[in-house]
C-alpha cells in the first residue's frame, strides 16, 4: 500500500513521505515508462560531471579522462574481439561464481536461520572466517589453481557466499510468529513450512543479498583478475595501467560499472515480479 | 545457577566448533611439509611472537583507527542516503543507477581516482573502507525504510508528525532490524576494506603488513596475520552483537514473546 | 630429451609489457623453437602469482625481479635460478628506471633526497634497496628517507600533487613524465652497480633436477633471444606495438632494458648482501644453491 | 464542518479493479456524533481514510473546517480498525501515548498527566511500561483509544475501535466516548459494525449500501441525550431505530445479491 | 476429548511478569460445542494457543483425543484473532485457503472446490483471486475462517473469529458455525467477548475470570438445539442465559478490582 513518494500534505507541516499507492499519479504502465529516462538522467548527471571535472582543470586530463575521451576509447574497442573476449571471460566466472555462492548461501543460511542450535554452534565460526578478505586468499587460490578460472572462482565464491549467508539467515529469524504459528496449527511439514512460510518471508532479504553478493562477485572478479592476472577486464586494466593508457584504464572501469548497472536492472526486474506482494514493491505497482 | 549454567552453554557454543576445527587443522596440519600450507604450530608461533608483539602497536592499532572512521563515516552515509532513497522514489529512480555504478566498480581500480582526489594517506583509506562498506548499510536501509508497516506510516501522519519526528521515532525504529542486518554485513566488508585499502600507499597496517608478508615469502607469518584478522573480526562482531542487543531489545522481546 | 619433431610445452609466467616482450619475440622469431619448445606465455598482472605458481607447478618457468627471488630463497623456498631476466644499462643517465621529482621541486640532486618522501611500487623490494645503495654510493644519508607503496601507473599524478618528494618510476613512465617535465635526478639500478641484473627466471628446484633438458633447452633460447636483440635493437623496437600494449611512438622513445645470455653472479652477490644489509632477508643467501647450473658462466 | 461531496474511489491494480466508495455524499455539523454502517468491505475504512487524508479520492472531495483535504488535517486523531499495527512495537504503551503529545509540544507535566489519564479512562492502569506485544489484542486496541483521546482531538474518526473488547469494557467504553463528546464538543464519526452501538451511542446513523457504495440511509437518533446502558436500550424507540437500521442494511445486501445476479444472468 | 488440567501460564521479561493464567481445569467432550468469555486479557489467546500446542504451559496440561499436546494435534484449525498476520501476503486468497489442503495431500479438483465452497460459505464469492492486502478488515477474517472451515478439522478453535464483521454477516456466520458442527460433528471451542452470541451458539459457556485466570463458572445452555436468530434471541430463557453470564463477568471484573485496590492499600 505504500508507494514511498514525495507529497505535500498542506498546511502546517508539510511531510514528504510514503503516501498510499492511490496518491501516486499516473498509471503503472506510464510510471515504468518514466522509471528509466529517471535514471538516464542521473547517469548522465554524473557523466557530466567526470566530463567537467578535468575539463574545467581541477584534475589534470592526463590522469582523469574527461567522458568524451572515455567514450572515444571505449567505441574503439567495442569493436575488437579481443575486448568481448575479457568481458565474456569476466562475466562468465563472475556468473559460475555467483550461482555457486547464492545456492550455497541459500541452503546453508536456511537451515542455519532456522534451526536455532545450529545457529548458535556456527555463529562465532562465521564471524571468525568472513572478514577475512577474498585477496588474503589469493596465495592459496594461486597454489590450487594457478590462474585459472578455478582461483578467481574460488574468490568469488568466498567473497560472495557470506552475503548472501547473512542476508538469508537474518531473513529466516524474521518469520511472523503468527505466521508461523498459523503453518503449524495447519500442520504443515518441515518442507512446506520452509516453502510457504520461511522462503517468501526471506524472499526480500535473499533479493538485497543477490544484489549485494552480484556486485561483491564482480569486483573480486575484476580483483581477481588484477591480481592474479587471469584473462578478463581486470587484467586489460592492469595491463593499460603498466603501459600508461589512462583512457583505456577508464574505459575499462566504466565497462564494469556498466555491468554493474545491468546486473542491478535485471535484479529490480526479478524482484518487482517475485515480490508483488511486498510492501516494498506492491505500492509501486498499484494504480 | 541457572544464570550460571546459561552462561557456560553459551560460552561453549561459542568456543565450541572453533575449537573443533582448530583442533583438526592442528593435528591436519601437523608435519605439513607445504611451503605455502604450514603447519597450524609454526603459525601459532608465529602468532604469539610476532603478531602478539611490536606488531599490535605498530599495524593492528592504526588499523583499527581507520577502521573506525571508515566505518562509522560508511554508516553515516549509508542510513542517511538509505532513508533518503527508500523515501522517495524520484530520488531512487535517478539515484539508483549511479549508486548501482560506483557499486560495481571494483576498489582497487577506485583507488588511483581516491587518490586524486583524498591523497596517499588516512583519509584515502578511509574512503576507501567507507566505499565498501556503505553498500549493505545503504541497501537495507532503502529495503527497511520501504517495508515499513503503512499502517504504522498512517498513524504517524494522522497525528502530524514532524518530518523530524517520523524518522525518528517510526522510520528508523521500524527500519532498524534490517538497518542492523546491513551494519553487520558491513562490519566485515569494512575489515576487508581496511586491508585493500592498505594495499595502496601504505606504511603500516593489519592489511599492509599481510600483503607484506605474503610478498616476502614469510608464509607462517602471514597465515599468522590472517588469523588476526579473523580474531579481530570475532571480537567486532561481539561487540556489535553488544550494542545490538540493546538497541533492538524491544524486536527481539517481540519475536521471543510470540514464539514463547 | 626435447623431441625435435614435437616441441615440449613451457608454461611460463613474466610481466606484462617489455619483459613479456621479450619472450614473444623469442617466441616469434622460433628461438625456443629451435630449442624444441613451445612457449606458453601468460602475462602476470601482478607479480603475486608469479613465484607461487612455479613453486605449485602451475608455470615451468616465471619471471621475477631478482630481489623476490633471493627473497623467496631465502625463506627457503624450493626454487631455482635458471636464467637471467632483464639488466640495468650502464649509462648513468639513462635507464629505463629513475627517481623522478616534480618539475617545480626544491630538489635538484640526489644529495636533496635525504629525508624525504619517497614512493616506490613495492616496499622492501628492489625499489627501496637500489636507491638506498645508490644514495649512500653518493654518500648521502638515508636513515631519514620515508618510503611509500604506490602503484607505478599513480605515481605522477601524486608527485604532480605535491604528496611524495619523489617517484621511482620505470618505463614507459619514466619517458612520460620527462615528456610532462618531471626530472630524473636518480638512476638507482645503475647507479648502485652498472649493468645490474634485474630480472630473473625460475623454476621449481624439483623441474629442475627432473628436467636438466628442458632447463638447458630453456636457457638456450633466453640467450639466443638477448643476442638476437642485441644484434637488431630496431627490429625489437619495431615488433614492440604488435607483442604488448606499447604505442608506436612509446617504443621508438623509450629506454629498453638489457638481455645477456648468463646471469651475473656478482649483481646476484651484489643483491644479497644489500638485502642482508638492509634487513630484508636474515643474510646467508646459499647462491651457489640457488643458482642452476648453465645460468651463469 | 466536515463535508463529504461526491466522493468515489477505485482500487486498481494486482489484476483487480474494484469501485469501493461510488458516491458519497453527508455531512457532520461541528461537534455532531455520527455512526456509520454498512456491510463488511463496503468501504467504511476506506471512506476514512478518504477523510483522514490518507488516500486520495478517485473524484469528489472532502473537506473539513472548510478547508480541501489534501493531507492529514490538525487536530484530527483516527483509531485505526488494525489497532495492532497502529501502535508501534519498540516503545513502551506510556512512550506510544505520549509520542504524539510531543509533538503537540505540550509540557511535559502536562503529558504525563493524559497519558495517565488516558489510559486510566480505558481501564488500562498498570501497563505503561509494557511494550504493545505483551498485553492482549483487547488491551491494545484501548490503548489506540487512549492515545487518541489523549490528544484531544477536535475531529475524532475512529474503525471499529470496540471490535476487540468484551462486552462489559465495550458498554464503559461506549460510555466515555458519549462523555468525552460531550465534555469537549468533538465532532466524531464513529464507524461500527454493531447496530445496536450505533443507536446508543449516534446523534444520527449513517447507513451505507453494500459495495458500490452510497449512502443507503440516514437516520436520526432522536433519543435523549444523556444515555444509560440498561435505560436507553430498553427504550421502544431505541428498538424501532435498530429495526430501522437492521432492515436498512438487511436491504442493502438484498440489493447487492440481487445486482450480482442481474449481472451474472447477462454475463 | 479435549481436557485441559490445572493449566498455568506466566509470562516473563522486559522487566513484567505476568501470570495471565493461573489454574485451569475443564473438559470438552468429543463433537461439544462451548464458548469461551471473560474479560479482555484474562487470557484467553493464552489458554488456545497452549491447546492448540503452539505455546508450553508453565504447568499442568492439555490433552486430545487422550494424547497430551506437545505440538499442534493433527485435525485440529485455529481461528487466530491477529486474522491479519495469519493470512500470508504473498499468496492469493484462494491460494490461502488451499495450502493447508495441499499439506493434507487432498487431491486438485477436491481442493477446488473446498475452496470454493468454503469462501462462499463466508460469503467471499469473488476475491479468490485477490491478495489478502487487497480486502478489507472484515473480509480478511472471514478468510481465515473459511481457511479453518476448508481444512475440515475434527477440532476448531477459534478466537474472537467475528469481530471485525457486520452484524448481519455475523448473524449468518454464527449460524454457519453451528450447521458446520452439527452436519461433522466437531469438537468446537469458540472464544468471543460477546455474550449473547456464546448464548446463541454454544451448548456449554464457559466464564473466566479476570486475570490470574481461574474458571469462575460453567453454564450449560438449555437452549433447543435448532437455533433461530430471531426466535432463539427472543426465548425468556435465552434472556435467563444472558443476565445469568453477565453477571458472572461483572462479579469476575469486581472482584479483580477488589484484588486490585487490596493490593494496593497494602503496598
Ligand atoms: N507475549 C506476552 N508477553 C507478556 N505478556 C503477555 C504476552 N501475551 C499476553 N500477555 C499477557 O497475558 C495476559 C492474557 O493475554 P491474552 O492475550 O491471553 O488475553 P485475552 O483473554 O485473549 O484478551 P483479549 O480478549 O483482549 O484478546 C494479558 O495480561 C497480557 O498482557
Ligand atoms: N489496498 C487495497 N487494494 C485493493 N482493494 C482494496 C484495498 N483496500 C480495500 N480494498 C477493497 O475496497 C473495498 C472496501 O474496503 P474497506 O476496507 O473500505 O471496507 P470496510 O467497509 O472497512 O469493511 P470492514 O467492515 O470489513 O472493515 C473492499 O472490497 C476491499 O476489497
Ligand atoms: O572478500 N573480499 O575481498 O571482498
Ligand atoms: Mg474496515
Ligand atoms: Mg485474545
Amino acid at each position: 500500500m505504500s508507494g514511498p513518494t514525495s507529497v505535500s500534505t498542506g498546511r502546517a507541516s508539510p511531510v514528504t513521505l510514503s503516501q498510499p499507492a492511490a496518491l501516486q499519479s499516473g498509471t503503472a504502465a506510464h510510471q515504468r515508462r518514466r522509471h528509466l529516462p529517471l535514471g538516464l538522467f542521473g547517469l548522465i548527471g554524473l557523466l557530466l560531471v567526470l566530463e567537467l571535472v578535468p575539463r574545467i582543470g581541477l584534475v589534470s586530463p592526463a590522469y582523469l579522462s574527461p567522458t568524451s575521451e572515455i567514450v572515444k576509447t571505449l567505441a574503439g574497442e567495442v569493436g575488437r574481439p579481443s575486448f568481448w573476449i575479457a568481458v565474456w571471460d569476466t562475466v562468465r566466472s563472475w556468473a559460475i561464481g555467483l550461482i555457486i555462492a547464492v545456492i550455497a548461501g541459500t541452503v546453508v543460511g536456511l537451515i542455519l536461520g532456522s534451526v536455532g542450535f545450529l545457529r548458535r554452534l556456527t555463529s562465532s565460526l562465521i564471524e571468525f572466517l568472513r572478514p577475512i578478505p577474498s585477496v588474503s586468499l589469493v596465495p592459496l587460490a594461486v597454489l590450487l589453481y594457478g590462474n585459472d578460472i578455478r582461483s578467481k572462482l574460488l574468490l568469488i565464491v568466498y567473497a560472495a557466499f557470506w552475503q548472501v549467508l547473512i542476508q538469508v539467515m537474518y531473513g529466516a529469524h524474521d518469520v511472523d510468529p503468527v505466521a508461523a504459528d498459523t503453518a503449524r496449527s495447519f500442520r504443515l511439514g518441515r518442507l512446506a513450512l520452509l516453502r510457504h512460510v520461511t522462503w517468501p518471508t526471506v524472499l526480500p532479504y535473499f533479493m538485497t543479498g543477490v544484489r549485494l553478493a552480484a556486485s561483491v562477485a564482480l569486483i573480486l572478479a575484476v580483483t581477481g583478475e588484477l591480481v592474479i592476472g587471469a584473462p578478463g577486464l581486470g587484467k586489460e586494466i592492469a595491463i593499460a595501467q603498466s603501459s600508461a593508457a589512462i583512457p583505456l584504464v577508464y574505459a575499462y572501469v566504466v565497462t564494469t560499472g556498466l555491468l554493474g548497472v545491468l546486473v542491478n536492472l535485471g535484479a529490480r526486474a526479478v524482484e518487482r515480479r517475485v515480490l508483488s506482494w511486498h510492501p516494498s514493491v506492491r505500492g509501486e505497482v498499484a494504480a | 545457577m541457572t544464570w550460571l549454567l546459561r552462561r557456560a552453554t553459551s560460552l561453549a557454543f561459542i568456543v565450541g566448533l572453533p575449537l573443533v576445527v582448530f583442533v583438526a587443522l592442528w593435528f591436519g596440519t601437523a608435519g605439513s611439509t607445504n611451503f605455502y600450507l604450514p603447519s597450524m604450530q609454526v603459525i601459532m608461533d608465529s602468532l604469539a611472537s610476532d603478531w602478539l608483539g611490536s606488531r599490535l602497536g605498530d599495524d593492528v592499532l592504526p588499523s583499527l583507527a581507520r577502521l573506525a572512521m571508515g566505518y562509522l563515516l560508511a554508516a553515516v552515509l549509508g542510513v542517511g542516503l538509505g532513508v533518503l532513497v527508500g523515501l522517495s522514489r524520484p530520488v531512487r529512480q535517478v539515484l539508483e543507477p549511479v549508486l548501482e555504478f560506483f557499486r560495481a566498480i571494483p576498489p582497487p581500480v577506485l583507488v588511483p581516482v581516491l587518490i586524486l582526489f583524498a591523497g596517499i594517506g588516512t583519509t584515502m583509506k578511509v574512503f576507501v573502507i567507507a566505499s565498501g562498506a556503505v553498500w549493505p548499510i545503504l541497501l537495507n536501509s532503502v529495503e527497511g525504510v520501504r517495508a515499513v508497516d503503512p499502517v504504522q506510516l498512517d498513524t504517524a501522519r494522522c497525528y502530524r508528525f514532524s518530518r523530524r519526528a517520523l524518522l525518528r521515532r517510526v522510520v528508523l525504529p521500524a527500519a532498524s532490524p534490517q538497518i542492523f542486518a546491513g551494519l553487520r554485513q558491513a562490519l566485515s566488508i569494512a575489515i576487508i576494506l581496511m586491508v585493500i585499502s592498505e594495499m595502496f600507499a601504505a606504511t603500516n597496517g593489519l592489511g599492509f603488513a599481510i600483503v607484506q608478508l605474503q610478498r616476502s615469502f614469510a608464509i607462517p607469518e602471514m597465515w599468522a596475520g590472517i588469523v588476526v584478522l579473523g580474531l579481530l573480526g570475532f571480537v567486532l562482531s561481539i561487540l556489535f552483537r553488544f550494542v545490538e542487543d540493546r538497541v533492538l531489545a524491544w524486536h527481539r522481546g517481540l519475536r521471543r514473546a510470540e514464539r514463547s | 630429451a626435447p623431441d625435435s619433431s614435437k616441441p615440449t610445452v613451457i608454461k611460463i609466467a613474466e610481466t606484462a609489457g617489455v619483459p613479456a616482450a621479450f619472450l614473444e619475440y623469442g617466441e616469434e622469431k622460433g628461438l625456443f623453437k629451435a630449442q624444441g619448445l613451445d612457449l606458453e606465455i601468460d602475462t602476470a598482472a601482478g607479480g603475486a602469482a608469479v613465484i607461487p605458481g612455479v613453486v605449485s607447478g602451475n608455470y615451468q618457468f616465471g619471471g621475477s625481479n631478482t630481489t623476490s627471488v633471493l627473497l623467496a630463497a631465502s625463506k627457503g623456498l624450493p626454487i631455482s635460478l635458471v636464467a637471467p631476466g632483464t639488466f640495468a644499462t650502464d649509462k648513468t643517465d639513462e635507464d629505463f628506471s629513475a627517481v623522478l621529482v616534480a618539475k617545480d621541486s626544491p630538489i635538484t640532486s640526489a644529495q636533496d633526497l635525504a629525508g624525504k618522501k619517497i614512493a616506490v611500487n613495492t616496499l622492501k623490494n628492489i625499489g627501496d634497496v637500489t636507491i638506498k645503495a645508490a644514495l649512500e654510493a653518493r654518500g648521502v644519508d638515508t636513515s631519514g628517507i620515508q618510503f611509500v607503496e604506490l602503484g607505478f601507473p599513480d605515481m605522477l599524478a601524486t608527485l604532480d600533487a605535491g604528496r611524495v618528494d619523489a617517484a621511482w618510476e620505470i618505463e614507459p613512465f619514466v619517458s612520460l613524465g620527462r615528456e610532462q617535465g618531471f626530472r630524473p635526478v636518480l638512476w638507482p639500478y645503475v647507479e648502485s652497480k652498472p649493468s645490474l641484473q634485474v630480472g630473473s627466471y625460475v623454476a621449481s628446484t624439483k623441474y629442475v633436477n627432473e628436467r636438466p633438458k628442458v632447463v638447458e633447452a630453456f636457457q638456450k633460447g633466453v640467450a639466443a633471444t638477448a643476442e638476437a636483440i642485441a644484434s637488431d635493437p630496431a627490429g625489437f623496437r619495431t615488433a614492440l606495438p604488435t607483442l604488448q600494449k606499447v604505442t608506436p611512438e612509446a617504443a621508438q622513445k623509450m629506454i629498453l632494458p638489457v638481455w645477456q645470455a648468463k646471469c651475473d653472479l656478482d649483481s646476484l652477490s651484489f643483491m644479497a648482501e644489500k638485502m642482508g644489509k638492509y634487513g630484508l632477508s636474515d643474510g646467508k643467501i646459499d647462491l651457489d644453491k640457488l643458482v642452476a647450473s648453465g645460468a651463469a658462466e | 464542518m466536515l463535508e463529504v461531496r461526491g466522493l468515489r474511489k477505485v482500487y486498481g491494480g494486482h489484476g483487480r479493479t474494484v469501485e469501493a466508495v461510488r458516491d458519497l455524499t453527508f455531512e457532520l455539523k461541528a461537534g455532531e456524533l455520527a455512526c456509520l454502517v454498512g456491510p463488511s468491505g463496503c468501504g467504511k475504512t476506506t471512506l476514512l481514510k478518504c477523510i483522514a487524508g490518507l488516500l486520495a479520492p478517485t473524484s469528489g472531495e472532502v473537506s473539513v473546517h472548510g478547508q480541501r483535504v489534501a493531507g492529514p488535517p490538525a487536530d484530527m486523531a483516527v483509531v485505526f480498525q488494525e489497532y495492532g499495527r497502529s501502535l508501534y512495537p519498540w516503545m513502551t504503551v506510556g512512550a506510544n501515548v505520549e509520542l504524539p503529545l510531543k509533538e503537540k509540544r505540550l509540557v511535559r507535566a502536562r503529558r504525563r498527566q493524559l497519558v495517565t489519564d488516558s489510559l486510566a479512562a480505558v481501564g488500562l492502569h498498570d501497563v505503561e511500561n509494557a511494550y504493545p506485544w505483551q498485553l492482549s489484542g483487547g488491551m491494545q486496541q484501548r490503548v489506540a483509544i487512549a492515545r487518541a483521546l489523549a490528544y484531544e482531538p477536535q475531529v475524532l474518526l475512529m474503525d471499529e475501535p470496540f471490535a476487540a473488547v468484551d462486552a462489559q469494557t465495550r458498554a464503559d467504553l461506549e460510555d466515555l466516548v458519549r462523555s468525552v463528546w460531550q465534555r469537549f464538543g468533538i465532532t466524531l464519526l464513529f464507524v461500527t459494525h454493531d447496530i445496536d452501538e450505533a443507536v446508543y451511542l449516534g446523534e444520527r446513523v449513517i447507513v451505507l449500501s453494500a459495495s458500490p457504495t452510497v449512502v443507503q440511509h440516514q437516520v436520526t437518533v432522536d433519543l435523549p441525550t444523556e444515555r444509560d446502558q440498561l435505560a436507553t436500550r430498553s427504550l421502544a424507540r431505541f428498538a424501532e431505530l435498530r429495526a430501522e437500521i437492521y432492515q436498512q442494511i438487511h436491504q442493502a445486501k438484498a440489493a447487492s445479491t440481487a445486482d450480482r445476479l442481474a449481472a451474472e444472468a447477462l454475463a
